[in-house]
């Protein structure tokens, strides 16, 4: 494992300091419980907007925290869902009285520790809704399931809602808004490589050099099909295909599309799928009228991409156009 | 013999089994399983050392939010569930319990009722509650027959095992496995397994004083 | 080699349709020769500032066009110098009159190919100043060799003239500043991997499982030594000790910290490494005033990273916090 | 036999060595070398395809200006001065030069001349110099010695094969490769290399018509 880390045990709580001593002007750490917080939290008479996962996924969610995107973030441990007596300090450090929204990507561990925070929460007097995001097309057969996965609508609900938030807008319309991104969102991913869990140490899948995996998790979950290496144009068909004909985009739709590097795959090469994608809704009569090209949601250093699409109308345009100003997206501020 | 020995001999055990835990979840889910559990047991261990004896209700509250604010994942929540709702049984066996075959039985039925609560998954959907399920039915027959509290919890542990072992030719239907569909199939769950070494754990924690 | 690429030799040029697909709003892209250029170019009065470098640095150069830094960058094949002609039809493109700054990265390639495309320029009637950048004080010996590389500094360089073009400053004093941005700033990188460069398909040089390499250049050329792997804290000891004593950097001295992702190195790795800077320098007096922390300058999906310290004053501080819009680097606009 | 013919066979002899030559550079420098040349002489052959037949000193100014604008790194505008510093001086031998060993000695000539004044490198620091600067001397006291163009070439051709095997011990002081300090020592430079395959390309090109 070559990492550049100290204690493979350690990692969360370092980056956290390192968080803490690069951003201390704007972002606030809380340790013991771990989470993320805007300096001026709460933010008297705003909807708080919180969010939380687990760590390895960076910017998401602690790089995502500041005006006009998330009040907080709680980090899990590498991978792995975040516990309630976080959820439950940061949503009492955010709850400025207008309410406190808990958007949560759709995995049974992140549901159910947000469930019991919701529910400590509201026991001790906050006002919680809580959205659930699963716009990973990948999943099928979702009865049989725990439901499609919560992956690159994470993004755009947390930049919209926050900005609804930042607006003034009440708790039941910013979360109203989180589901319609949700809604009107499809994703898929696909990884070239795997990654390494730092206190695992060794990849968590293999994949031979003319294989990839379709369909893959945020967290080095196994995909839909492993297939052969194919050139980026016939990847970005096989993830848009399913995207396109689930929700579905049609001719005339205004779409943000959204090509996410998993982290490991130099933007360059994002560059050269968001061209694909542009042709292809080109040719369907989609037109692009935002997008977001980077590593955004990571899987640490794994290899891959995964393209996200959503609906757009001018509620949502103006929106994703308002300044946001975290450590990781960050416009008109 | 009590709950400080049986959390310290889990924990140990989970220290000793966490990779091959983690190789099973990284079979079919992400890889975390047992450094997840090791890292919970560890800090469940932690706060237990020093503390004085108290009522087993009271500890096994304790274990269950050490659990809840340590483990995180899906683990977390359900493991906590499970010592919550022992606990929440345990008490109303008054004030200082005889641990015996019944009062044992009793809560772990409490303890399965809360993890299926909180993950509302049914025997078959290959998870922890396929190890939990069978482990509480062999208590509750145990106990029935007035069996000891150590024949009863081996008996526990032995169906933990063979329910753990009988979840790998199924598809999972709950949790990050579930996701893998037919693929699941021909692997062990990696919560039945840590499951099955809890009930183990238990029934050498109280099988020494038998 | 595992890559979301479609041909090898094609790399360079799909990116940029993708560039131009993404931000035709705001970037116009030219094709043989290929430059990209502020679709508002040339700004009448303002001095242009051109850059260019190998492609396989993303988003150095092409990410950071837009107002507020480059008025136009000319991509080179992968780690290779672009070419005069490039160089020549992008002064003439961002020429408002005021004069154009060439920002070049002191390598043999860059510096001979931007030497012919200034002469060409001059002798076409531009005015046109040069600044050479060579803060990589793994550079040992400068007069044994082709003297330091340009490496972090470069971007610093890149925003602060681009800040000064952007207020309306004349060619000297942007060159000037771009010229203190050098002389102000030292850097030192690290490599815990290799990259695979597309058209050579397999790795450019061999690391063990516990080797990396210090002072590597961010082409993948070998760097100062190779020694055994070690935890972050030691890693950015080793990087910051030669910056720190070469400039040398004191008590009382105010810093841009800029931790430096070579591509393949996850954020939350990044922020490791920031956090022990951030200690290493607060043990010495040294005032970290602004930081940067991604991965902006990169040798495709290389692990590791480079540390980059620039000292300041009050006008580079102003510079710095100045409005910028580009793909890569976005503030205040 | 001409510049067309030199050019082709150059480029054919690049496509050929192109990994090789990437390698070279891989060792002590950013692997890219064989690409580039492989890249710029295709793009000279393509050029001349179908071009009528031109002065030698035209043919070579736009195998020099293809080369700097398509070459790019070191090699782009070093071999771009190489190219059009022998145009300069054919172009002085008259609208339709005899191209014997007196003319090609003094075109070779300008062109390291050429490469010297844009690289500032002297023999012994490990570059193309140190192929060229042999071949131009080996050429010169061929022509010297009433030699015909074909010998006088050859000769050219193994003094820089000989002076580019000569850079194995140096240690590099120009270049990519200087950065390496002592580690440069104990490999081949592959600008060297690139350039006694040019004038072995040379040879061949004249020396099927002697
Ligand atoms: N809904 C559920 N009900 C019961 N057990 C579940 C459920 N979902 C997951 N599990 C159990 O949790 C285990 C995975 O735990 P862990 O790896 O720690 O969490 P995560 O999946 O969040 O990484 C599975 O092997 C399974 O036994
Ligand atoms: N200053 C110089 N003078 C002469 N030749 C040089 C000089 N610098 C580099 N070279 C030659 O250029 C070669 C490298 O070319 P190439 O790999 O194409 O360029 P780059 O180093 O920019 O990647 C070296 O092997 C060396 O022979
Ligand atoms: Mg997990
Ligand atoms: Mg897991
Ligand atoms: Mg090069
Ligand atoms: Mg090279």
């Amino acid at each position: 494992m070559k990492k550049l880390i100290n204690d493979p045990e350690e990692v969360v709580r370092e980056a956290l300091e390192g968080v803490a001593a690069a951003y201390g002007d704007r972002l606030r750490v809380n340790f013991d419980p771990n989470y993320v917080v805007r300096a001026d939290s709460p933010v008297q008479g705003k909807v708080g907007v919180l969010s939380g996962g687990g760590s390895g996924h960076e910017p998401m969610h602690g790089g995502f925290v500041g005006p006009g995107m998330l009040d907080a973030a709680c980090p899990g441990a590498v991978f792995t869902s975040p516990t309630p007596d976080q959820m439950l300090a940061a949503t009492q450090a955010i709850d400025g009285g207008a309410g406190v929204l808990h958007i949560v990507k759709n995995y049974t561990g992140d549901v159910m520790n947000f469930e019991s925070a919701a529910e400590l929460a509201i026991a001790e007097g906050a006002e919680v809704e809580s959205v659930l995001i699963d716009d990973d097309v990948a999943v099928q057969d979702s009865t049989y399931t725990a439901g499609r996965r919560g992956v690159g609508a994470t993004v755009l609900a947390e930049k919209i809602a926050g900005a609804a938030a930042e607006a003034g807008r009440p708790l039941g319309e910013v979360a109203g808004l989180a589901r319609r991104v949700n809604e009107q969102a499809r994703s898929m991913g696909m990884a070239l490589t795997s990654c390494v869990v730092p206190h695992v140490g060794r990849a968590t899948f293999e994949l031979a050099e003319d294989e990839m995996e379709i369909g893959i998790g945020i967290h080095g979950e196994p995909g839909r099909q492993r297939v052969r290496l194919a050139p980026a144009d016939a990847i970005v068909d096989l993830l848009l295909d399913p995207i396109l004909t689930d929700l579905p985009f049609e001719s005339g739709d205004r779409v943000l599309a959204f090509v996410n590097g998993m982290g490991g795959t130099p933007q360059i090469e994002l560059e050269i799928a968001f061209r694909r994608v542009s042709q292809v809704l080109g040719d369907r009569g989609i037109t692009i009228e935002r997008n977001l090209i980077g590593s955004y949601i990571t899987s640490l250093e794994m290899a891959g991409a995964s393209i996200t699409l959503l609906k757009l109308d001018d509620e949502l345009v103006s929106l994703w156009d308002a300044p946001v100003d975290t450590p990781g997206l960050r416009w008109g501020a | 013999m009590g709950v400080p020995d049986w959390m310290r001999m889990t924990a140990a055990v989970l220290e000793r089994d966490r990779d091959r835990l983690n190789r099973l979840d990284a079979d079919i889910g992400d890889g975390d399983h047992g450094a997840n559990m090791a890292r919970g047991f560890a800090a469940v261990v932690a706060r237990m050392d020093g503390a004085p004896e108290d009522h087993p209700a009271t500890e096994l509250r304790a274990v269950g939010m050490t659990l809840l604010s340590t483990v995180g994942g899906a683990a977390g929540p359900l493991y906590g569930s499970f010592f919550i709702g022992m606990a929440t049984a345990l008490r109303e066996a008054g004030p200082e319990p005889e641990l015996g075959a019944p009062e044992w039985a009793a809560a772990l039925s409490a303890a399965v009722a809360g993890v299926q609560r909180r993950g509302r998954a049914e025997p078959g959907d290959k998870t922890m509650v396929d190890a939990l399920v069978p482990a509480r039915e062999a208590l509750d027959a145990a106990a029935a027959d007035g069996a000891s509290l150590a024949d009863g919890l081996r008996a526990a542990a032995e169906a933990a095992e063979r329910g753990a072992l009988e979840t790998i030719p199924l598809v999972a239907r709950k949790g990050r496995a579930s996701y893998l569909g037919e693929r699941s199939a021909g692997h062990l769950d990696p919560g039945a397994a840590s499951s099955a070494l809890l009930l183990r754990a238990a029934a050498e924690a109280w099988g020494e004083t038998r």
